[in-house]
């Protein structure tokens, strides 16, 4: 499955990219979250939260292969 | 694919002459008693010794126009206002300058002190928003929501 | 014999642009993160068939004006605010119009929530202002804050 | 004893003036309060209070001869 993954802030800041394709055979969010800590392991020490179709979404969620997007503290205000 | 939801962004700061022209509007709105106004402004906070110059925000703005919509709907259902007008800056925003404009108005008095507050509590958690805090030597910090 | 107080009354209804100016001359206060403005708009009641077309405000000047300087005693001693300021109109108010203008500021926007209603509530309560509902064919009833 | 007092608002309506001097013995706010119910009938049907110097007073309160004034219900805002 390819995913597009959207990044923000800080955390597009130690990706060096907004968005990438990544192609992987992971099934949920929990997988996402272990490939994005051993691709940049700065995202360790990130507050970070994913949304899926513009919904942030629980770790057990199922990735549909849709809009994912990273997502750091929100500041908005 | 997603709806063609409201833009609320603007790009940079948000100017008193705006505030105004929609202050005026309502004036043909001749049901409404009452008017609340939230106006976030960038604070000069200090970090270090350094000041806080300006505020460049950036938002994910699919789903933050989607967020707005929500929070837009929520509060229409929780409280009798007559209208509702959300404006958020994307950009530079310079210290001294208003970045969040919140605009709600009712009959009555009660209804828009509870539901400002609603609005602009609900803006600050769900809405994905991110503030990078620029120093004056250039260097920088992300900003976030207490 | 009574102390000079800083008169909070203006002749007719308060603009957009004079609500304008006062939000920008704040642009040079960068400690303040928050503002909040309620703004008192006449509205067109109907009364047995008849809607309001303007309110005409009279006040107790003197008691009004020494209320209104102890409201914002009062108000800075409970809220950490950096500025308040409230202005009143007297005399003839249209419908669509604004009478009252209340603006607070504060670093933090959990101040000025509490401090913008706990001002309003006072002034409706404690402020001696009088107004007098004019309707379509000239004739009046006297309003009395619910 | 003179008693300056100002009228507002309806009050000042039914009275036909803003402000008159009334010549009088009367002691207290409850002694002033009856001698404008004898003087302005249409008063009884009013909500109102009195202010002395400024702050609305009790009934009990003394008049000390110093500003006085009649109030209906307040409509600011």
């Amino acid at each position: 499955m390819q995913i597009d993954i959207k990044y923000f802030g800080m955390l597009a800041e130690i990706t060096g990219c907004d968005s990438e394709k990544v192609e992987s055979e992971i099934q949920t969010v929990a997988d996402l979250q272990k490939v994005l800590l051993d691709k940049y392991p700065d995202f360790k020490n990130k507050d970070f939260r994913i949304a899926q179709n513009q919904e942030l979404v629980a770790l057990e969620t199922k990735l549909t292969g849709q809009e994912i997007a990273v997502l750091p503290p929100f500041a908005g205000g | 694919m997603s709806e063609p939801y409201k833009n609320v962004f603007k790009e940079g700061a948000i100017s008193s002459d705006f505030i105004a022209n929609s202050i005026a509007k309502h004036q043909s709105k001749t049901d409404i008693g009452a008017h609340n106004i939230f106006l976030g402004q960038v604070r000069a906070d200090k970090v270090d010794g350094k000041a806080v110059c300006a505020i460049e925000y950036s938002a994910y703005e699919e789903m933050a126009n989607k967020k707005f919509h929500d929070i837009r709907e929520a509060t229409f259902d929780k409280f009798n206002l007559t209208c509702m007008h959300i404006y958020h800056s994307l950009g530079e925003v310079k210290t001294g300058e208003i970045c969040l404009f919140v605009f709600v108005s009712s009959p009555r008095r009660k209804e828009v002190f509870k539901a400002l507050e609603y609005v602009v509590e609900a803006i600050k958690a769900d809405a994905p928003v991110f503030g990078k805090e620029i120093f004056e030597d250039a260097s920088h910090q992300w900003k976030v929501n207490s």
